[in-house]
């Protein structure tokens, strides 16, 4: 079996208001490709879908696209999902 | 007490100050951080809130930003400016919470030698805070209703 | 009393505010005057005198000006901006007088709803006040010696 | 004989400091040509011979360069001394 771990998932704005959590901790693979971390976030909050095209992670404080990239992740690791930005 | 070379080397040291804070920002509070009695420049934009958007009265805004984060993508910003850019001292203010209409949301200031290093330093800084810096504005309109904003710079998606 | 429709067309009348005064200049001041709820960017330059030229050490500034002439000159850079650039409000504040080393000499703010153009538009009024507006500084130096300056961008005289 | 006026001679900065005046009332022909009026100005302040080169003048608030310009002048009018500027 592929090895797990617990990583914090962090949500702001849009992806917050339709989770209605600004963190919790999920079970995950250690290692998996972004597009499959989010299915797995987007199963525990299926609102999520509709901001899928939208969205970025930021792991480890660091963007990285919804894509086949292969994270791998460490127990502790943050991972923010980040809708699109407004500051300035 | 230093002699004023020694002074002068403190005073030549560049600084970047960044700041998120729920206060109100103030552009003499902003600029005096980076004067230096070296340069003859400070070139400073200031962001405020308006007060409509599509026909729509904003009444309030409020920010919200990933916070250690977005110091981090602040800093890059400063680093990539320093690679292309003499210039002194940055400073990046940004305020969070509720913001009145009017009021600055974000204050950016540079001190330079020579003006055109602090003026293009700034029109880079916010030029890639709006694409890059985890900060989310959400608009709050008269009749009750918001919106999350998303800035046309912002690097992953784009306006429908 | 103003309905909101007439009070949002007060604001939306385009202002020069030019001064040029003996008192010290604030960035904050000067920043309110061109703010506008209309528009979500103001561009700032701040002048301030340096403590060195070519090694020697500058103790004070002052500076004079052929006032009326002076406002002139500004208020055509600021018809020449208005060609160019869609902004809002122009605000161009000079000290006059003794000015002590890195207090702001000069002040330029424009408000604009889209930020590239007061950004573009305070970088061409502080080039072409430089130019074109007659105003005179004097160094005065450590060694009790002064010296008249004169702008690189002077349009008459080039350096020698 | 070719009508003359009076007008009013400004100097600033390195031009006071040369004349030790602010201003004077001059007494010239109202035809004149501008380097021709800077000779009248400059018989008057032999030391601002100095900068010939580094002036220009403000007829009525406007720039003129001490050349072959011809100036119709009018009593009271305003001719400033302008030395190299360094505003901002």
């Amino acid at each position: 079996m592929v090895p797990h771990c617990q990583v914090e998932v962090l949500y702001f704005a849009k992806s917050a208001e339709i989770t209605g959590v600004h963190s919790e901790t999920i079970f995950v693979p250690q290692e998996i490709k972004a597009l499959q971390l989010w299915k797995e976030i987007e199963n525990r909050h299926r609102g999520l879908a509709d901001i899928r095209d939208q969205v970025i992670f930021a792991v480890r404080q660091e963007y990285v696209e919804l894509g086949d990239q292969l994270l791998l992740l460490q127990p502790g690791d943050e991972i923010a999902i980040i809708p699109p930005i407004s500051g300035g | 007490e230093p002699s004023r070379r020694e002074m002068d080397e403190v005073e030549e040291k560049p600084k970047e100050i960044i700041k998120f804070t729920a206060k109100k920002l103030s552009v003499d509070e902003v600029s005096q951080l980076v004067i230096s009695p070296l340069c003859g420049a400070v070139s400073l934009f200031v962001g405020t809130t308006r007060n409509n958007f599509e026909g729509k009265k904003v009444i309030n805004l409020e920010y919200e930003a990933y916070l250690p984060m977005a110091e981090n993508e602040v800093r890059k910003i400063c680093s990539e400016i320093r690679q292309k850019w003499s210039v002194k001292h940055i400073a990046v203010f940004h305020r969070l919470g509720l913001v009145p209409v009017s009021e600055a949301s974000i204050i950016i200031a540079v001190s330079s030698a020579h003006r055109a290093a602090s003026l293009e330093a700034v029109n880079y800084a916010i030029d890639n805070l709006k694409a890059k810096v985890p900060i989310w504005k959400k608009e709050m309109y008269e009749e009750s209703s918001s919106s999350w904003k998303r800035n046309k710079e912002c690097f992953w998606a784009t306006n429908d």
